[in-house]
């Protein structure tokens, strides 16, 4: 299945429900969908395409709103973007449908503190088991600061 | 008469051929167990203490001496302190019976070679008691897996050496050494496989590759001698330079004629001893080659190994030395 | 049986890098696991953020020592495609001889860890031993052995001449012949069959949910790999078997990396046999357009995935860096829990854990730097005594 | 018993080891286009300071003296990436081919 045709099927599936979609490179899928629907296309595409395999999540900081973006696929990458509001960050959760997203959630969690709801085991990954509560590395307004390098002379 | 009897006696003890040579000997096998090993791998092994790096288990001793001594809080402490003492000075004993200036050792009397098993055995239990003492987990699974190793290769060793007792008809390791006086080696008799077998589980005894399972270094970081640290560790260590030395003398004694070779006549003890020395060394390079060539085996296939393997072969050679008397 | 606790790191001798395996064990037999990997964060995604793209390259190279030049292709070819230009052919084919030179001396690594995981210290010295000619190729070519910094943005660094090449062609006949001979030996020593076969199993069917990746999940019979599925660099040029094995245990794992050694080394010989003329790089600006870019590379260790947000700026917006590593730790708890007739003992923990080659410095990645005003992360020695102290008591 | 062979083969051969800091010096080979310590041309900078910006480490850093604006180097800092030596529109950086730079001092790692 070529890429365009995987989209075409993508598109007559959930209609409006895809807000954007679009093939940046060969084999490369985006598509946007609302945070409602995430979890209902990533089913579809792994139970319709025979596509089991998820190669990350991203979580991105764009302001006002988390992006997400789940990159599923082996061949042929499809990025399912969704928004949700950074205040309330939360999303339904995929390791039902994927366990081994299990991980990149829990990162995702971790570093910018988007809860995701139904997760089995949703509990730090990265940072120390002392790291202050409410404070999320990944986010804009964590700004570290730099220390000095150290100087001889 | 009897003053220098005794002061000789005292003499022979402590410096030749007793604990002082055996020191000193124990500490040049360590050197080239490690220097041979390395020589297969391909490596240079020990280099910069003493010329050719001869003085390097020295130094690591002298350095372990003078390390800080840890003693942990929640250790059993009177055990943890006794073990390293116990087992050092029993194998600094055990080495007593080994015959190197004449046939018989410094330390013989009839039934000796009984002794010289329940030995091997009871360092085994000091392992044990060492690696519960010290409380830990990764020293508790060491302990479990020494016991459990014990019960694999402790028949079959004694069943060989039974074999040679039978063979020879005496309980008494300088009675063997004298039976292969007049006879062959009994290596070159019917105790060939008994050798074999005594030098597989001679491996085991001294825990070393495929059968260092009780201190695999990767699994339970170092087994039971975990919490051993400065002084206590540096005895643990000597104490199983000692044992290769035990081990390989008692190889030497009940299969390879003991120290016994052409002399010349008033020089006996001289050439006793250096016959002695070469013939170990021939069963250390035997025992660093094994070393070298295998994989650890995992705990339970160590036991069906020698339950399936050793035992059978080591009955076999039993029934053979039965057939051929 | 009552079960306890083995806590297997994040200190451990097995172990060359800090990870903390809580094993619940019964005896010999692991009936449970939880990892914990957070103790190697560096921060390198948010660091990256304040970088630009020409230092960047170099960060990137550091989130992995041994598969460096993965990294930094996966880096080159995604901030490259933020830019939509042609990359000359000839550094294409040079990114994929260092990469591959780069997998031969990782898959050797790997099989002398794996030597030394079981105990057999002689396998460890001389597979090393012969890995060392291939860093010394690396270092005859890029200039250091390690960190190659080979690759950049645009193409690749340095070409290599005739004199270069006949030192390839000369080290990889060597490489071969002395792969050749640990395949035999793999092969027919029994205690390596032993302490292998029937080790660390993870069936096809975990292998894919589990969304494993790499040697892990070729030697779980299942045909994946990057290179083929989405080719990058030179590689739909480069002809290639993917290798797989059926047989889901750890001594699967061995014959395929293995076996990936020979077809990198036939891959290296093609790429000299076929290597284009021309340019080996092209200059481009420091400043990207707008965009985003998403990039999959076969790293030694599996699918490695960058992904990179610009605003048009000369820094980053947003990097992602995800390692094979991170993605394989689902399917290394699988391996290690005994369910049914499965049964998992300590002592085969070492092994199956190398068997997923682990970079646990690739994993983590976050920085960790002081927030609260009141709790320092940099301490004396003094305090940190203190604080040991404390943690000893409570424990 | 696999590889009781090739052991004893090499009972007899030469170590692979170099004995390298104290023998054997001129066995340890260096290929040409190492990058080892930096050294810095005076004559041939201009003072762009693009090593400083394309430095990721921190190593290179702008200062000024008697004849205008100059880059340090300060070796414990750096990756030896190479890339301010390609950066440079003047080659005024070069790296050359010695490694052994281990000091006890920092203030010895600087390069002016």
């Amino acid at each position: 299945m070529s890429d365009e045709e995987l989209l075409n099927k993508l598109r007559e599936a959930f209609k409006e429900k895809i807000i954007e979609s679009s093939i940046p490179r060969k084999n490369i899928v985006n598509i946007v969908v609302p945070k409602e629907s995430y979890k209902e296309v990533i089913k579809f595409i792994v139970e319709n395409f025979n596509i089991p395999h998820i190669q990350t999540i991203t979580g991105i900081d764009m302001g006002n709103e988390i992006q997400i973006i789940a990159h599923l696929g082996r061949s042929i990458t499809i990025n399912v973007k969704t928004s949700i509001d950074k205040n309330n960050p939360q999303i339904d959760t995929i390791t039902d449908i994927i366990p081994g997203a299990s991980f990149y959630e829990r990162e995702v969690y971790d570093l910018l503190g988007v809860n995701f709801i139904g997760h089995p085991n949703l509990k730090r990954v990265i940072l120390p088991e002392d790291w202050p509560k409410g404070v999320y590395p990944l986010r804009k307004e964590y700004k570290p600061e730099h220390p000095k390098p150290l100087r001889g002379v | 008469m009897f003053e220098i009897e005794f002061a000789f006696k005292i003499l022979e003890i402590f410096i030749f051929p007793g604990f002082l040579f055996i020191g000193v000997i124990s500490l040049l096998y360590e050197w080239i167990d490690r220097k041979f090993y390395a020589k297969l791998q391909n490596r240079v092994g020990p280099l910069y203490a003493g010329p050719f790096g001869i003085l390097q288990p020295l130094a690591d001793f002298i350095k372990l001496i003078a390390k800080e001594d840890i003693v942990p809080k929640a250790a059993d402490k009177i055990l943890f302190t006794l073990t390293p003492l116990f087992s050092f000075s029993i194998m600094l004993t055990a080495t007593l019976l080994l015959p190197i200036i004449n046939t018989s050792g410094i330390l013989s009397f009839n039934g000796d070679i009984i002794f010289a098993i329940a030995i091997m055995t009871l360092f085994c239990i000091l392992v044990f008691c060492a690696g519960l003492s010290s409380n830990n987990r990764f020293s508790a699974v060491g302990a479990e897996r020494a016991v459990l190793q014990l019960l694999g290769y402790e028949i079959p060793l004694m069943l060989s050496i039974v074999g040679v007792a039978l063979n020879v008809g005496y309980l008494r390791i300088s009675e063997i050494v004298k039976y292969q006086l007049t006879n062959t080696w009994l290596i070159f008799g019917p105790q060939a496989l008994g050798f074999a077998i005594y030098v597989i589980a001679a491996q085991a005894e001294l825990e070393r590759i495929p059968f260092d399972i009780p201190e695999a270094e990767q699994e339970i970081v170092a087994g039971w001698l975990t919490e051993f640290s400065g002084r206590k560790l540096a005895l643990f260590r000597f104490a199983r330079d000692l044992e290769l030395v035990y081990v390989s003398g008692l190889a030497v004694a009940l299969y390879l004629g003991g120290p016994l070779g052409p002399t010349i006549a008033g020089l006996e003890p001289f050439f006793y001893t250096l016959y002695f020395i070469i013939k170990t060394i021939i069963v250390l390079l035997i025992l660093s080659t094994i070393r070298a060539l295998f994989a650890r085996l995992r705990i339970d296939q160590m036991v069906n190994f020698s339950w399936n393997y050793l035992l059978p072969l080591s009955v076999l050679q039993f029934f053979l030395v039965r057939l051929v008397i | 049986m009552s079960s306890f606790t083995i806590p297997i790191g994040p200190q451990h001798p097995a172990l060359p890098e800090p990870i903390l395996l809580k094993l619940e064990v019964e005896g010999e037999y692991i009936v449970g696991v939880d990892v914990d990997v957070s103790y190697m964060h560096r921060g390198i995604e948010k660091a990256m953020e304040y970088r630009n793209y020409i230092q960047n390259i170099y960060l990137a190279e550091r989130i992995c020592g041994i598969c460096n030049v993965a990294h930094t292709v996966c880096y080159t070819l995604n901030v490259e495609k933020l830019y939509d230009k042609e990359i000359p052919p000839r550094a294409q084919y040079l990114r994929v001889i260092i990469e591959e030179l780069n997998r031969i001396h990782s898959h050797l690594l790997w099989l002398g860890v794996a030597g030394h995981e079981i105990g057999f210290e002689t396998l460890f010295m001389y597979v090393w031993r012969d890995r060392e000619r291939v860093m010394d190729l690396i270092e005859t070519i890029t200039g250091n052995r390690v960190n190659t910094a080979y690759t950049t943005i645009g193409g690749v660094r340095r070409d290599i001449t005739s004199d270069i090449e006949y030192k390839i062609r000369k080290t990889m006949d060597i490489v071969e012949e002395r792969t050749k001979y640990y395949k035999s030996v793999a092969a027919a020593e029994p205690t390596i069959l032993n302490r292998t076969k029937d080790v660390g199993i993870l069936k096809t069917i975990d292998a894919i949910n589990l969304c494993a990746v790499g040697p892990l999940l070729r030697a779980s019979n299942v045909k994946n790999d990057v290179r083929a599925d989405a080719p990058y660099a030179a590689h739909d040029e480069v002809p290639f078997n993917v290798i797989t094995y059926p047989y889901c245990d750890v001594f699967s794992r061995i014959l395929v990396r293995v076996d990936e050694i020979f077809e990198c080394i036939n891959m290296i010989r093609y790429c000299l046999d076929h290597l284009p003329k021309g340019p080996i790089r092209i200059k481009l600006p420091l400043k990207p357009p707008k965009g985003e870019a998403v990039t999959r590379v076969e790293a030694p260790r599996g699918e490695l995935l960058h992904y990179v947000l610009s605003d048009g700026s000369e820094k980053p917006y947003r990097y992602k860096v995800r390692t094979p590593t991170l993605a394989n730790i689902p399917s290394l708890c699988r391996m290690l829990t005994s369910t049914g007739d499965y049964i998992v003992k300590i002592a085969d923990v070492p092994i199956a854990y190398a068997s997923i080659d682990p970079c646990l410095c690739c994993t983590g990645r976050v920085q960790i730097v002081d927030i609260e005003k009141n709790k320092k992360w940099i301490w004396s020695w003094e305090e940190l005594k203190e604080y040991s102290k404390k943690e000893w008591e409570k424990s | 018993m696999a590889m009781f062979k090739e052991l004893y083969k090499h009972l007899f051969k030469k170590r692979a080891t170099v004995l390298y800091p104290f023998k054997e010096r001129e066995l340890v080979h260096i290929p040409e286009g190492y990058r080892g310590k930096i050294s810095f041309h005076r004559d041939r900078c201009i003072g762009c300071g693009v090593c400083a910006t394309v430095c990721t480490s921190g190593a290179c850093e702008m200062t000024t003296d008697e004849k205008g604006k100059r880059p340090i180097f300060y070796l414990d800092r750096c990756t030896f990436c190479a890339q301010c030596a390609e950066s440079c529109p003047k080659n005024a950086i070069e790296l050359t081919k010695d490694f052994e730079i281990i000091a006890f001092d920092r203030k010895t790692l600087v390069v002016k």
